[in-house]
């Protein structure tokens, strides 16, 4: 059995790096800061997946953690008022 | 099988690691080098897993995902807002340290085949025995509090200092600014707040009380109450009380003068700093852990909003009235 | 040598990632940013190069990262404060005197 | 014994396949509102079902809990923020796509 | 005789961190009464001071493991000679610079808040720098670094202008690089050695590229935050644009943080490695910092920065100590480094509270402009003169004594070419230091009576005068400086160059 938790760890992981790209590529910040969600997601996954694997209870305490911050950042970012997009049309304005 | 997934993951974890730290660097958004960041914190806490290290995992989580996410994107909104992204006028230092440049790529490479060729590395036990061995002397079971609260107490006597310390900076910096947008808040947010910050409340006891013999203790205790604090602020509700006077102050440096008077106290009655008395009883311990992390909590909080409370208003920090007022 | 060195590798290469954007990074941020991701990679460097195979890791050097980690972070809070600070009173200068200037 | 192992096994098949699908829509739907759509998935059901798989293996009822908390928290907090991203982007003016 | 007993027996060592350190929590949570409880405290600590001097005259060096939990476990403070001159100059300048920061920083000003937090920044240094000389521990002394460097960031951001804020965020940034990568050293040494304190390091630590990676990167490290001379970037805009007090204190203590660390590592850590090279480029760069720091002095045009280069171009001294620590001759430089330290903070500090004084009472610090500023003979121009005699280096003054040191073990050392180094060194400071007092003091023209408070005006005097009478009574010192000292040897002082 953890063989196939890590193995699916490993999965998890590689779902992570390969969602960076929509971090990097965006175009929006609701679509880097959603990204950045699903990862959030699949770390708790990936430590609950550990945690069973080395049997160490303390990792689902991280996960837990984990769940609980998921929505900090996210709600920061929501409770920003000036945004990447506006900027660019600020800069328009300023450059017309 | 197990062996072998379980070097792929490091081997990937190590690797995405560096890549991401490559890109967050090289781009000049700065929106997407924060989000970059807290991926990056997200996979760090993941690496102190792998490294068996599940205390700093899980200081990682709160700090990493958590507050330094608050930190930067409450900081974006002052830097990255309007047509100029603040920058150093530097011109001196820069020239000439390109002269480094090639130094700085074949260094690493050096570095990396010194210290993993290094017979010494493997052949030291580390203090892992000594710190075991002397577990019953005090009142912790878990090697790291041990470690933090006892053997090496003085450092984290000053590491509060410094804690106390950046307060103190940011605060004789400015006074403070309002933080969000005066958009309402939508009702959803207010659910998820009203679920969240007993569940938080609640972790955060356990955290504190488990760290006596499992990963955990009071940083990790008081930074997640830090994180709710910050919710509850991002969620413009208003704390109960005065926060700004005497009350906020003692708060803050409750947890330090604490722990300094503890340390007096040994240093009157045995001669010696940070000699609890009977070695360290666990009531002693967790009180002190008690009154940290509540302090703890409050001056991350407080680092994070930046800026001093006025004299003269009761809320802090504020909120912003009009949009247009932004220099209130 | 062993699997969990790839640690220490990745720190080694984080700290001189973050070294060189600190020094030719021009943005506040990112210079802020890339002083965070030197200070992850000496904690990895000291983690991974101590961190023996099938043995619970050496406690000492977790509570020093942990003292590491928190005294980073005041560093962060501290800089951002100052960098925040230092762009407002740029601001009132500028638009007391020259409006476009050290914008490149 | 067999029958639980089995059972976790398909349970964290179904789950992974679940995050792909999560990945899939991040990867290649067009904007944010239907790659909101496809993050939930993977939030709700693939962590869900990993959660249930370890349940099954837990041995102690408080890890159990502890693994429906986590999931729980995760449920909530990932519907609120879909809500609140998708709301900001609205707010932002940008319109939701569709297939003509 | 019972209370001496009592008063020897305390640990004085210890309470000199927690003292600070009690001070800047009180500051911090009573605003209102900063100045009272800040003197308090400063005078405790100078009382402290003295009497860890006369401790360790008594008994010798002390140590005390923190906790009781002895070395590889937990922490050592250790008061050696090194540690209590340092603790016991820091007390004295200190003790100054908090007299004169009561009439700086009035708290009833129309600035209250500068006052405010100047304090509580202030004994959060000392208690950093007071920690940091006792420490034997390498990654305590990370933490303490730190310390010291924060508060000393947020000191010079106080002055509240852009340029200050500035100064002091690549100060912060260049400081964090500079202690990651003394950590990142102490990482190394501790995964090869499995400790970090001192003395047992000393013991165990073998030549090999691990443990020389490690010193690389630590001593590179302390370099940057030293700030010698192709590293020295960030130290006149941050000495040059704080408010004065702030710029004694970074002068005359913060500066010398990182070096006391340097001299640690070097005199015991890797004491027993070949380091040849490293030495001779140690002392290149210094001597390069001496003439580099004192040519840029000669150009400056505002006051406060030609005394920020004339810091850059007197931290090159220290590095001279390097190459010229022989096997005969480590006794002497270890003498001439402790003794430069001790005259330079004095001076220094006398100088830039000097500096403060006139800046405002003119409203500037432009040095073609400053005729008369200083009064025609006033007391700032007799303490300007008098702290010049020390940092130029003429007898009797104590830089005078520890160049001579310095140029003993040149020749000692068959090195001559630091001799005419160390010379055209204190001719440049000469130069520059003429240049302030023609202009400023020596221009009877305008009569603008400076109009500072008492205690602004007379500490300073007695800094230099420390700093001066430091030459003749030099034997004190010499003799604290020695004990415990990692040195062999005698002070070269008999001996006829």
């Amino acid at each position: 059995m953890t063989g196939l938790y890590l193995g699916l760890s490993l999965l998890l992981l590689a779902t992570i790096v390969l969602g960076l790209v929509r971090i990097l590529r965006g175009p929006t910040a609701a679509d880097r800061m959603l990204a950045a969600q699903l990862f959030g997601t699949t770390t708790v996954a990936i430590l609950l997946l550990l945690g069973q694997a080395t049997s160490n209870q303390a990792l689902w305490d991280v996960a837990l953690v984990f769940a609980l911050l998921t929505a900090i950042a996210a709600i920061a970012f929501v409770r920003r008022d000036l945004e990447p997009e506006q900027n660019k049309k600020e800069d328009g304005d300023v450059s017309a | 099988m197990t062996l072998l997934f379980g070097h792929l993951i490091d081997l990937l974890l190590a690797v995405s690691l560096t890549v991401l730290a490559w890109r967050l660097l090289a781009t000049s958004d700065l929106f997407k080098a924060t989000v970059l960041f807290i991926a990056f914190g997200l996979l760090m806490a993941l690496a102190w897993v792998r490294l068996d290290a599940p205390d700093l995992a899980l200081a990682e989580a709160v700090i990493g995902a958590g507050i330094t996410g608050v930190l930067l994107l409450t900081a974006l909104r002052h830097l990255d807002s309007g047509a100029r992204v603040a920058r150093m006028s530097g011109r001196s230092g820069r020239r000439s340290l390109r002269v480094l440049l090639p130094a700085l790529g074949i260094m690493p490479a050096l570095l990396v085949l010194l210290c993993l060729s290094s017979p010494h590395i493997r052949s030291t036990a580390g203090l892992t025995a000594s710190v075991i061995e002397r577990l019953d002397q005090i009142g912790t079971d878990h090697p790291v509090t041990a470690v933090l609260l006892d053997f090496r107490a003085y450092d984290t006597l000053l590491e509060t200092a410094v804690l106390l310390l950046a307060v103190v900076a940011v605060w004789s910096l400015h006074p403070v600014r309002p933080i969000f947008s005066p958009e309402p808040i939508s009702p959803a947010q207010r659910g998820l707040l009203r679920l969240l910050l007993p569940v938080l409340i609640m972790t955060s006891l356990y955290l504190l009380w488990r760290g006596s013999h499992a990963p955990g203790g009071a940083f990790q205790a008081g930074a997640l109450l830090a994180a709710g604090l910050l919710l509850l602020l991002l969620s413009e509700q208003r704390l109960p009380g005065r926060w700004s006077g005497m009350f906020l102050r003692l708060l803050l440096a409750g947890g330090f003068m604490i722990f300094l008077l503890v340390a007096a106290g040994a240093l009157v009655g045995t001669g010696t700093l940070l000699d609890y008395p009977g070695g360290g009883a666990s009531w002693l311990l967790l009180s002190i852990e008690a009154a940290l992390s509540l302090s703890i909590a409050a001056l991350l909080a407080t680092a994070v909003i930046g800026g001093r409370p006025s004299d003269r208003s009761t809320e802090f920090p504020p909120r912003r009235k009009d949009p247009a007022g932004e220099e209130g | 040598m062993n699997d969990l060195s790839v640690y220490a590798a990745a720190g080694i290469l984080l700290f001189f990632i973050g070294l060189y954007a600190l020094f030719f990074r021009r943005q506040l941020l990112r210079k802020i940013l890339a002083a965070n991701v030197m200070g992850s990679g000496v904690f990895l460097i000291f983690i991974g190069l101590v961190k023996q195979p099938g043995q619970s890791t050496d406690p000492v050097p977790q509570a020093m990262v942990l003292t590491g980690i928190i005294v980073t972070l005041c560093f962060t809070a501290a800089a951002i404060a100052l960098a925040i600070r230092l762009k407002e009173l740029n601001e009132e200068h500028h638009s007391a005197t020259r409006p476009e200037d050290d914008f490149g | 014994m067999f029958l639980r192992d089995a059972t976790t096994c398909l349970l964290l098949l179904a789950a992974a396949s679940f995050f792909l699908a999560g990945l899939v829509g991040l990867l290649r739907f067009p904007d944010v509102f239907c790659r909101l759509h496809a993050l939930t998935k993977a939030d709700n059901l693939g962590l869900g079902l990993v959660c249930i798989a370890l349940i099954i293996q837990a041995d102690s009822w408080h890890g159990a809990v502890r693994l429906l908390l986590t999931w729980f928290l995760v449920l909530v907090s990932g519907a609120t923020i879909a809500h609140l991203i998708a709301r900001k982007a609205l707010q932002q003016g940008q319109t939701p796509w569709r297939n003509r | 005789m019972i209370l001496a007993d009592f008063l020897l027996a305390q640990p004085w060592f210890v309470w000199l961190i927690l003292l600070p350190l009690g001070g800047a929590a009180s500051t911090f949570v009573l605003p209102r009464r900063v100045a009272p409880i800040g003197f308090c405290c400063a005078l405790l600590i100078l009382a402290g001071a003295v009497f860890s001097v006369c401790q360790l005259t008594a008994t010798g060096s002390l140590t005390q493991a923190a906790g009781h939990w002895s070395a590889p476990l937990g922490i050592v403070l250790r008061a050696d000679g090194l540690a209590v001159v340092m603790l016991a100059t820091t007390a004295g300048v200190g003790f100054i610079i908090s007299c004169y920061a009561l009439g700086y920083f009035p708290a009833r000003g129309h600035e209250p808040s500068r006052a405010r937090y100047f304090w509580p920044l202030w004994l959060f240094v000392w208690a950093g720098c007071n920690a940091l000389y006792v420490s034997a521990d390498l990654f305590n002394l990370y933490v303490t670094l730190e310390i010291v460097t924060l508060a000393a960031v947020a000191l010079t951001a106080l002055e509240g202008g852009a340029p200050a804020v500035g100064a002091a965020l690549r100060y912060l940034l260049t400081s964090l690089v500079g202690s990651l990568t003394y950590l990142a050293g102490v990482a190394l040494l501790y995964a090869g050695w499995g400790t970090v304190d001192l003395s047992l390091l000393s013991q165990v630590l073998t030549e090999d590229p691990l443990s020389r990676t490690a010193m690389a990167l630590m001593i590179c490290g302390l370099l940057l935050k030293s700030a010698l001379f192709p590293l020295h970037f960030w130290l006149p805009p941050a000495h040059g644009k704080a408010p004065a007090p702030v710029s004694a204190i970074l002068s005359a203590l913060v500066v010398k943080t990182a070096y006391v660390v340097l001299l640690r590592l070097w005199f015991e850590v890797f004491a027993s490695f070949d380091r040849a090279m490293t030495a001779h480029l140690l002392g290149a760069l210094g001597s390069a910092a001496i003439i580099w720091g004192s040519l840029m002095a000669l150009r400056q045009e505002r006051l406060k920065l030609l005394i920020a280069y004339s810091t850059v171009a007197q931290i090159g001294y220290l590095f001279l100590v390097f190459p010229l620590a022989g096997a005969e001759t480590a006794a002497t430089v270890w003498t001439a480094v402790i003794l430069f330290m001790v005259a330079h903070a004095c001076g220094k500090a006398a100088m830039f509270l000097v500096a403060g004084t006139i800046q405002q009472t003119a409203g500037h610090d432009r040095i073609s402009q400053m005729a008369g500023a200083g009064g025609p003979i006033g007391v700032l121009a007799v303490v300007f003169a008098l702290a010049s005699v020390t940092i130029i280096g003429l007898p009797p003054s104590g830089g005078f004594f520890a160049k001579w040191l310095l140029l003993n073990a040149a020749l000692a050392t068959g090195q001559w070419w630091y001799c005419p180094v160390i010379l055209t060194g204190s001719l440049l400071a000469a130069a520059y230091v003429t240049r302030v007092l023609s202009w400023a003091f020596l221009d009877v023209r305008r009569n603008v009576c400076p109009v500072s408070s008492r205690v602004m005006k007379w500490p300073p005097l007695a800094l230099c005068l420390v700093a001066l009478l430091l030459g003749l009574a030099a034997y004190g010192p010499v003799r604290v400086a020695l004990t415990g000292a990692p040195v062999t040897g005698h002070v070269l002082v008999e001996q006829r160059p």
